[in-house]
């Protein structure tokens, strides 16, 4: 069969998804224009669908695709072959019709252009899977069915049943989407394609791929899911809280049936095999039998119809499954057949519902007299539904009854399947039975909210035209959709369709006695139905959303047991599992370390190292003794800071040393301010295994960076570091090679650690303006604080000592090139000097003497820095290219000047304006000087 | 000397971690500071120790490798704003909190033998 | 033009610095034109220098004109310059959110957005490993600055927990670096590539410490379990700014990641090729399980945004840890598309608790909102694309990483894990949905409109799903190209493209 | 007394004298180059922090002042070894002791200049100052005569003092 | 090196270690808090001032231009003993530590503490 | 005899050193310790000025230099802080 693409195919889909916005335009102007402009598009496309019907009944596929997600396999890809046509007449037709009901049905307080808008969405979905050409395409749409028959369910969403029942169907169907999506990413791989062309034409490849088995049952599972079989069948009946029209469109004639669609769809490439049989034709029969024996206990109109829906959802699949093709083609025919007679009933149902206020059939009785029009429309339907002849129901059951004769996969128990299909028909007979007496006959309605009467006119048309297809096709059915049926199966089967013969009489034969045992049956059953009410109110009536709630809730508990288990809020776990971590990481590398020690030779021990190591390690231990008695532990630390210093001194890194040293009073000075504002000494907390316990983790990680810094220090090592040695005079005019590396080799790193400073002091700055902290008036013994705040002799030296610090800091500073110095061990000097003057005079003092904005200082700095480096652009270089050069000068002589100089400059502002703001804003904090948060503009 | 030098290196980070792990701001901000200094002597130490070397051309025969010690540099720098900003937080917390444990309450455990062991005093 | 590739990074520095001083500081007003504009200004920049490095291959930034391995260099190449973009669109979204009254509750807010956005920039752009660490740096400080924007006993404890961490974490790196620079010698990740296949036996056992001490520390900014505890109450904690621009800082962990394990312990790196893959499988298995687990538990929207970010990471990671350009391109698609959703979750979560009185955004019966009906659309539209529904982004990037663990054994583990995953979001965020849109009691009372400036934020950063779907073809595309660049070393290589210069 | 005057140059002359000084001092220098940065560090320090220094006694007889301060050395160095000593002996022999000096001295400079001195030298530390300035608490390590020693601090060093700052 | 310079900076040498070490001993050996302080503030400035010396000596010779800017560290370390010294004093007496018994005038140390006239 | 000698200073220095690390174990006061604590400042200056010479370089001057001024802020810090808790006021 030839294959022509049609660039019209596309807008079979496009025109209904464009639709979806309509309603909400036009809902403003009214029920009747709104509904007929949300009706346009969907006819139009209906329309579309017709033109192509010839091509399609004469055996011309057609197809579109346009390239989208390639390396996903994704392609917008479409095909119309039979069975998309019969199911986009379903969609399309029906969908029209519940537009129509929908009008009448819809209350003036209920949003019409939402629920249009979401009612058209889902047809676009529908109207998507059946055309997809593209497995994921297809899943897609798929995926768009649950989401808009979400909100459709949903639409009454201050009920509390309808979001119950909603998410339920979301979930379920979601679920077995996520399924299906597994499944058909797996047949995609198994033919390397997801071209449904290709994948159904690789049937056997797929068949007999060692995966097969797992992908059958991940798209069964999507497919069960969506068309409610057992165990997934419980979310439909909730389903039910929706609007009538939605109940009718979605859970008769739709959604259910895409789930058939796809085991229609993949019937080529997936039946055929035991395992296809075994799974689907008991799941099939299961469901049958389990719909149809609830559905007589319903007594909610639409409960027993969505029961209903459910059995006859189990006979389709369970005709799938029987891996004959006539009983494929019944299926198909049944599709059609459950569509009309259910969509009308639920129309019916709504009818009532609206006409009367209730569904309950303990309440609704004898709407005959009230109604008859439509009571007679809805008997019809009733009794399609319960496979009278001369309806369309009747037809496609002696079809199913005559197939489960033909079948032998279960070997000698074979004979069940026959068996316990009548029973399942004998049910169907009854609920009918029930739904027709009890409703329009049975003596008086009871206690109804409303008096009934019947609808208005053209709420009643989509129900006129779905009894008279039943009718129609219950008599002529090979006029009327023998061709339908043909295409469809053609399209199902991918050859040639069996022969069958659709009419009435076939004589007498076995499956018309099926059907008479049935029908006698049923009335039995619904002739002694007291009993059996009787017998079944003996179970306790199992409501499936209280169990999927429950289910779900304790989920949900469990899983917030297990997050505030191991999310306690603790920090402290937090930390451990970090070092736990930590030490994974860093001890196991190192078992592959033969040996500590490297081939590089080490320097002897002397005296003077002995001291410094002896006086670092017990200070150290002493910060971890007497860490509850915090000003000890800082004075401790000092010691460790010193020592760190005078190491870096020793071992060739003088800059380091005096970066430590003038870093490391500082932060003293730091953690001093804030040691006043905190408990000065606290309880002991911890328990002694977990002291222990972190001992021993803390001191592992220790061995393990020991040991690795000890194989790392006898390791021998070429870097590039000769480079910087070499070019540090030349290249960057200093003959300090480390300064030299933070202010022109790899002066982007200082710029970023300046930043570093400067964000830090804004935001310190930031936590302090809004700080309220208790001061404490009396010291941790209870002392009261000394009355001498400002001692003279501080006051006096510290202001003798300002100028000459600064001196100091411009010395620094300015050698820092060429010999140990630069602009931060300058700049920190000055704010130390600063902060000395704060501490000796107090900031009142300070306040009218210093009258320098910190943050412009920081941004100044920052600014000068990056300016200094943005100036290479001019000179057509990179950011950061550095210049220098040499001078003389009469008198003065020889003497180089550097962009360097400017960009270090730049680092000692900034790390003035930052030290400043933290710490003489700290200091305020206690005094009237306090920061207040400005107000701005 | 590499020995000791790692020796001490270990114990530095040993004691910082302990610290860290213990339940109040400022012993954890000690911890850091401690953590901070094993860090910046192992960074240093990537260079390799060397006596008599620095980096300043024409004052001695070999050189020290200076690159770590530019990197340790910035190490340092960034540090100190890191220990300035978590202090300064640590006394915010206490202000907002009314305590100083890092979790911003004292854990119930604490509280009871806090009280008992009031009462054995 | 040729100074573009830095220009990420100065842009947003400069912009900072300049709030900080007159004319601007002190008027917010000021503040907020010159930001936006600046901000915007940025995404012009950050497109450019991604059609510039995507058409005439990867740009070099040697600053300084020190040539690497001496000096540092930025690399923008079609990963960083990806996520350059990325953040400079979400931090639009972010900052045009804040513009509408948020950014006014402290101080600093907008250069320290700037500086976060600087830093962000920074790391993704730099060659350099210890740059690296600076720009790491960079942007922890400001995010610390950040996360107490707005005051209040939460995000005072939430940035306790995150900023002591992170320090340690810090400490970490920095061990790292120093082992790496013991072993390797080199700093440039290019060079270090090259010198690392040449270690000894007894190098090698160190460098591999180094290398997986480095997981830790990225592993700590991505939030991989078990270092994940501290993300949940910090981005619940933080002001909805603030959280969203926060997106993009576990996607800074993932990167370092993907570029340090791919770059320097990539496949060519002999005995230290993929060391940290053993880990990154059963870590990224149990983060997704824990990121899910987290998402079904948390009891308000806010938590459950945050909870779907540590999903996202250990999607992330699994790709990652697949080893496969394939799977590195779809977690490249991934990245875009999670780090903007969750960004813009966080933003409506705001937004809803600013509706419905005391009960925020918890899950529980509150008044009804003002405006539920756009705030709807906007959850709604959010929701499908961080669960992974089609038509919006989340199912592209999910399908891409599915079908890239195919042929792998651990197939049996990714897609249970993934697609169970998927639907644990699926229902908790339906239950989050219902509860908050549907659930009330009670008529709203103080109608405050919504700012247009906050709806439109939203709506920039949610216009990307469909988007990201609609255009899938050329974004996949350029995510497979960015991939493939990222796994042959020597396509990129620092040395073949840079001109032999001077100096 | 007087304080000392303000020029709008240079607001401390000693200040700036001393700073040229150490400027040179510092780098070991005279060279032209360095003579020409210390002068303008000289003038431009003292003009950024005239600002944070209180008004004091300015000094006027820079004789007398190198008198003092050779005295003071010299008494440092002596007084060291006693010290030396006492430490070095059994401490069972010290006889330590709290003193008050009276002072005559008003101003903060010389008290503190005072001060100093003393704890340099011999055997005391100079421990509070009260706060009517008018006497000078001292603790001594090993006190012999109490008066001696008071007017011993007073003679040698509170009166040069005294002559120095002309008050 | 020539003896004489080598000898007065040996000399020095010893001698500043000497006193710095007295100082240091002084502080370890001393009875109470008062008499401890005596010893850094004092002896070990002197020592400082020898190792100074010593320096200055010695890196004259060695580099052969003036080197005095030791002295500045001396300047330093004279102005700021003191001061340290009085402090460390004035938080000795706000903590009221135990004096030694046989101090005379012991009850000095609380007026001084309040900073008013004996 | 000058290495002699600086190696005996050097000792010396250490021993002192050690002192100092002992009166600050033993406190018992703060004042105690923050004293033992300022002599080991200067102490190290010794060490820093020995070393010096004993390297014969000049590199380490500015190391003691800032010691000297740093150690005396540092200790008047501490003291300010027993004093009167609040540093700044
Ligand atoms: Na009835
Ligand atoms: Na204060």
């Amino acid at each position: 069969m030839e294959s022509s693409p049609h660039m019209n195919l596309l807008w079979v889909v496009l025109l209904p998804l464009i639709g979806t916005l309509v309603p909400l335009f036009t809902e403003r102007f009214g029920r009747n224009i709104c509904t007929f402009s949300v009706a346009i598009l969907p006819a139009w496309s209906l329309i579309l669908v017709l033109m192509f019907a010839g091509d399609v009944f004469d055996g011309q596929d057609i197809r579109q695709s346009i390239d989208w997600i390639p390396s996903m396999g994704l392609d917008l890809s479409f095909r119309l072959d039979g069975l998309s046509l019969l199911f986009l007449f379903l969609i399309l037709g029906i969908g029209l019709l519940v537009i129509l009901y929908a009008r009448y049905y819809l209350s003036a307080k209920d949003s019409m252009g939402q629920f249009y808008a979401y009612l058209i969405l889902f047809m676009s979905a529908m109207v998507g899977i059946v055309t997809s050409n593209n497995l994921i395409q297809l899943w897609i749409f798929w995926e768009l069915t649950s989401i808009s028959s979400f909100l459709l369910i949903s639409f009454w969403s201050h009920k509390s049943e309808a979001r119950k029942g909603a998410r339920m169907a979301l979930t379920v169907t979601g679920a077995g989407g996520l399924a299906l999506l597994a499944g058909l990413l797996l047949i995609g791989n198994i033919v390397g394609s997801f071209d449904l062309d290709t994948v159904l034409a690789n049937g056997d490849l797929i068949r007999s791929h060692a995966t097969y088995p797992i992908a059958l049952t991940l798209v069964l599972l999507g497919a069960f899911t969506k068309s409610a079989q057992f165990p997934f069948h419980f979310w439909l009946p909730h389903a039910m809280s929706a609007p009538t029209p939605v109940s009718a469109y979605l859970h008769s004639a739709t959604m259910v049936k895409a789930g058939i669609f796809l085991m229609a769809r993949f019937y080529p490439v997936l039946a055929g095999t035991d395992l296809w049989f075994m799974i689907v034709s008991l799941t099939g029969l299961t469901t049958l039998l389990l719909g149809a024996y609830i559905a007589l206990f319903k007594h909610d109109l639409k409960g027993l119809l969505a029961y209903s829906t459910i059995s006859h959802l189990g006979l389709i699949t369970l005709l799938f499954g029987l891996n004959s093709e006539l009983a494929a083609v019944a299926a198909i025919f049944h599709i059609i057949n459950h569509a009309t007679f259910k969509a009308s009933l639920f129309m019916a149902a709504g009818i009532i519902d609206h006409e009367s206020g209730s569904r309950d059939m303990r309440k609704l009785n004898g709407l005959w007299k009230y109604m008859p029009y439509t009571a007679t429309l809805a008997i019809v339907a009733a009794l399609s539904m319960a496979g009278v002849p001369l309806l369309n129901g009747f037809l496609s059951k002696e079809m199913f009854f005559s197939e489960t004769l033909n079948q032998s996969t279960l070997g000698s128990l074979s004979w069940m399947i026959p068996l316990l299909a009548t029973v399942g028909a004998a049910f169907s007979v009854a609920y009918s039975l029930r739904f027709i007496h009890d409703v329009f006959f049975n003596g008086e309605p009871i206690d109804l909210p409303k008096t009934p009467k019947e609808p208005p006119r053209y709420m009643k048309v989509p129900v006129e035209i779905l009894v008279t297809l039943c009718l129609v096709v219950g008599i002529f059915p090979a006029y009327v959709v023998g061709d339908l049926l043909n295409v469809a199966s053609f399209a199902v089967l991918t050859h040639e369709v069996p022969i069958h013969s659709l009419a009435i009489w076939h004589g007498f034969n076995i499956p018309l006695f099926m059907s008479f045992l049935a029908m006698a049956g049923g009335a039995t059953i619904y002739y002694n139905r007291r009993h059996l009410f009787e017998f079944q109110s003996h179970f306790d009536e199992t409501d499936a959303k209280h169990i999927f709630e429950g289910i779900i809730q304790s989920i949900v508990i469990a899983s917030q047991r297990i997050i505030t288990t191991l999310e306690n809020g603790s920090l402290q776990r937090y930390i451990f599992l970090l070092l736990l971590f930590t030490l994974a990481m860093g001890a196991l590398p190192l078992l592959d370390l033969t040996q500590n020690t490297g081939s590089r030779p080490q320097i002897p021990i002397d005296g003077v190292t002995i001291t410094g190591a002896i006086l670092l390690i017990m200070s150290a231990i002493a910060t971890v003794i007497w860490y509850r008695k915090r000003f000890l532990a800082l004075i401790f630390l000092s010691v460790v800071g010193l020592i760190v210093s005078l190491a870096f001194a020793q071992f060739s890194a003088p800059d380091l040393a005096l970066t430590q040293l003038s870093v490391e009073i500082a932060t003293i000075i730091l953690l001093l301010l804030a040691l006043f504002f905190l408990p000065q000494n606290t309880y002991k907390e911890s328990s002694n295994r977990r002291l222990s316990g972190d001992l021993l983790v803390s001191g592992l990680i220790g061995c393990v960076i020991g040991t690795i810094c000890f194989a790392m220090l006898t390791t021998p090592l070429s870097t590039i570091s000769d480079f910087f040695i070499a070019n540090s005079k030349t290249g960057g005019g200093g003959t300090n090679v480390v300064n030299v590396i933070l202010v022109d080799f790899r002066g982007f790193d200082t710029l970023g650690e300046i930043t570093v400073l400067g964000i830090a002091a804004l935001g310190v700055y930031k936590l302090i303006a809004k700080m309220r902290i208790y001061m404490p008036t009396r010291d941790d013994k209870g002392r009261a604080w000394s009355n001498d705040p400002h001692p003279m002799m501080l006051e006096m030296v510290s202001q003798s000592l300002l100028p000459l610090a600064l001196l100091v800091s411009v010395y620094i500073f300015l050698r820092g090139h060429n010999v140990p110095g630069g602009g931060f061990i300058a700049g920190l000097i000055t704010s130390i000097a600063i902060i000395q003057q704060y501490i000796a005079h107090g900031v009142l003092w300070m306040k009218p003497r210093v009258s320098i904005d910190y943050q412009w200082l920081i941004a100044g700095g920052i600014l000068i820095a990056t300016a200094t480096s943005v100036g290479s652009w001019f000179f057509d270089k990179p950011f950061l290219s550095t210049w220098f050069d040499y001078f003389s000068l009469p008198w003065i002589g020889k003497f180089e000047l550097a962009s360097a100089m400017l960009f270090d400059l730049g680092v000692y502002l900034t790390v003035v304006g930052a030290v400043m703001l933290i710490l003489a804003n700290l200091g305020k904090l206690t005094t009237s000087e306090r920061i207040h948060i400005k107000e701005n503009d | 000397m590499e020995a000791i030098y790692a020796f001490c290196v270990g114990i530095l980070t040993t004691c910082g971690f302990f610290l860290v792990l213990r339940g109040r701001t400022f012993t954890v901000v000690i911890g850091l500071t401690l953590l901070s200094y094993a860090v910046n002597l192992f960074l240093f130490a990537s260079g390799r120790l060397k006596l008599d070397g620095a980096a300043v051309l024409g004052q001695s025969a070999e050189y020290s490798d200076p690159l770590p010690q530019a990197l340790v540099l910035t190490a340092i720098v960034i540090g100190f704003a890191m220990t300035a900003f978590v202090v300064i937080l640590a006394m915010r917390s206490r202000a907002d909190q009314g305590n100083d444990h890092v979790d911003g309450h004292i854990p119930v455990k604490t509280t009871k033998s806090r009280i008992s062991e009031k009462r054995h005093s | 033009m040729q100074h573009l590739p830095i220009l990420p990074i100065l842009l947003p520095m400069l912009a900072a610095v300049f709030m900080l001083l007159p004319p601007l500081s002190n008027s917010i007003t000021r503040h907020r034109f010159f930001a936006v504009s600046v901000m915007i200004i940025l995404v012009i920049v950050s497109a450019t220098l991604l059609l510039t490095s995507h058409q005439q291959g990867t740009q070099m930034y040697v600053l300084g004109g020190w040539q690497p391995p001496f000096g540092i260099a930025l690399v923008a190449d079609r990963l960083s310059t990806m996520m350059v973009l990325l953040t400079s669109l979400l931090a639009l979204g972010a900052q045009l959110y804040a513009c509408a009254g948020d950014d006014h509750d402290g101080m600093y807010f907008h250069p320290l957005f700037m500086f976060l956005v600087m830093g962000v920039n920074g790391a993704f752009l730099t060659g350099d490993i210890f740059n690296l660490f600076v720009f790491f740096e960079v942007l922890l400080i400001a995010s610390y600055a950040l996360l107490i924007h707005g005051g209040g006993k939460q995000k005072t404890k939430a940035t306790v927990h995150y900023v002591i961490l992170n320090l340690v974490g810090s400490s970490i790196f920095l061990f790292a670096l120093g082992i790496l620079y013991g072993t390797i010698g080199s700093l440039n990740m290019e060079d270090m590539a090259n010198k690392v296949r040449l270690l000894g036996e007894h190098e090698q056992a160190l460098a591999k410490t180094g290398g997986l001490l480095l997981l830790v520390v990225f592993g700590l900014k991505a939030a991989l379990l078990p270092l994940h505890f501290w993300l949940p109450k910090t981005y619940a904690a933080a002001s909805a700014p603030v959280a969203a621009l926060f997106a993009i800082m576990t996607k800074v962990g993932v990167y370092s990641i993907l570029r340090v394990h791919t770059t320097i312990f990539g496949e060519d790196a002999g005995a230290l090729a993929s060391i940290i893959i053993p880990w990154l499988w059963p870590l990224a298995l149990i983060t997704l399980t824990m990121g899910a687990i987290g998402v079904l538990a948390s009891p308000s929207l806010r938590l459950t945004a945050a909870n779907l970010v540590i999903v996202s990471v250990g999607t992330l990671m699994l790709a990652i840890a697949m080893q496969r350009e394939a799977a590195t391109s779809a977690a490249l698609y991934y990245m875009i598309h999670s780090t903007l959703a969750t960004g813009a979750l966080f933003l409506i979560a705001d937004l809803i608790s600013k509706q419905r009185g005391k009960a925020e955004d918890r899950y529980v019966t509150a008044r009804k909102m003002n405006q539920g009906k756009v705030i709807g659309i906007a959850f709604f539209i959010a929701a499908l694309t961080v669960v992974g529904m089609p038509p919006l982004s989340g199912f592209v990037g999910k399908i891409l990483i599915l079908q890239a663990a195919q042929g792998m054994a651990e197939i049996v583990w990714v897609w249970p894990v993934i697609l169970l995953a998927g639907l644990a979001c699926l229902v908790a965020i339906s239950r989050a949905g219902t509860t908050l849109f549907w659930r009330s009691a009670g008529e709203s009372t103080n109608y405050i409109p919504i700012s247009r400036l906050k709806l439109a934020a939203i709506a920039l950063l949610l216009s990307a799903s469909p988007l990201l779907v609609m255009f899938g073809g050329p974004v996949t595309t350029y995510t497979s190209l960015a991939a493939a660049q990222l796994h042959d070393n020597k396509a990129q290589s620092a040395y073949t493209i840079l001109p032999k210069g001077d100096k | 007394m007087k304080t000392r005057p303000r020029f709008r140059l240079l607001p401390m002359p000693l200040h700036s004298l001393i700073l040229f000084v150490v400027w040179l001092l510092l780098n070991n220098t005279v060279a032209p180059g360095h003579l020409l940065l210390g002068a303008f560090l000289a003038i431009g320090i003292p003009l950024l922090t005239s600002g944070m220094q209180d008004d004091q006694p300015g000094f006027r007889k820079p004789l007398a002042t190198l008198r003092y301060v050779l005295m003071v050395v010299g008494d440092i160095i002596v007084a060291n070894f006693e010290v030396a000593l006492l430490v070095v002996r059994s401490s069972k022999k010290l006889s330590p002791a709290f003193i008050a000096v009276p002072l005559n001295i008003e101003h903060e400079l010389p008290i503190t200049i005072l001060a100093s001195t003393v704890s340099l030298t011999p055997g005391t530390v100079s421990a509070e100052v009260s706060e009517d300035k008018q006497w000078l608490y001292v603790h001594v390590l090993n006190l012999t005569d109490e008066d001696e020693l008071i007017a011993s601090i007073k003679h040698r060093y509170e009166r040069p003092l005294m002559e120095i700052f002309e008050c | 090196m020539e003896f004489w310079i080598e000898l007065v900076v040996s000399v020095l040498l010893i001698l500043g270690g000497l006193f710095v070490f007295i100082g240091s001993l002084g502080l370890a050996k001393l009875p109470d808090f008062y008499t401890r302080l005596h010893g850094p503030t004092k002896a070990t400035t002197l020592g400082m001032g020898c190792l100074l010396i010593a320096s200055m000596i010695f890196v004259t010779y060695q580099q052969g231009y003036l080197s005095v800017h030791e002295l500045l560290i001396t300047l330093f370390l004279l102005i700021t003993a003191p001061v340290t010294a009085h402090m460390l004093a004035k938080t000795a007496m706000h903590h009221e530590l135990d004096i030694l018994d046989k101090t005379s005038n012991k009850a000095l140390s609380q007026r001084a503490k309040e900073r008013m006239s004996p | 005899m000058l290495s002699t000698a600086i190696v005996i200073a050097t000792i010396l220095v250490c021993l002192s050193l050690i002192l100092n690390l002992w009166r600050l174990f033993k406190g018992p006061g703060r004042p105690d310790r923050i004293l033992a604590l300022d002599t080991m400042y200067i102490n190290s200056i010794a060490l820093i000025i020995l070393f010096g010479i004993a390297s014969s370089t000049t590199l380490y001057f500015e190391a003691a230099l800032l010691i000297a001024m740093l150690g005396f802020v540092s200790t008047a810090a501490m003291c300010k802080y027993i004093l009167r808790g609040d540093l700044i006021e």
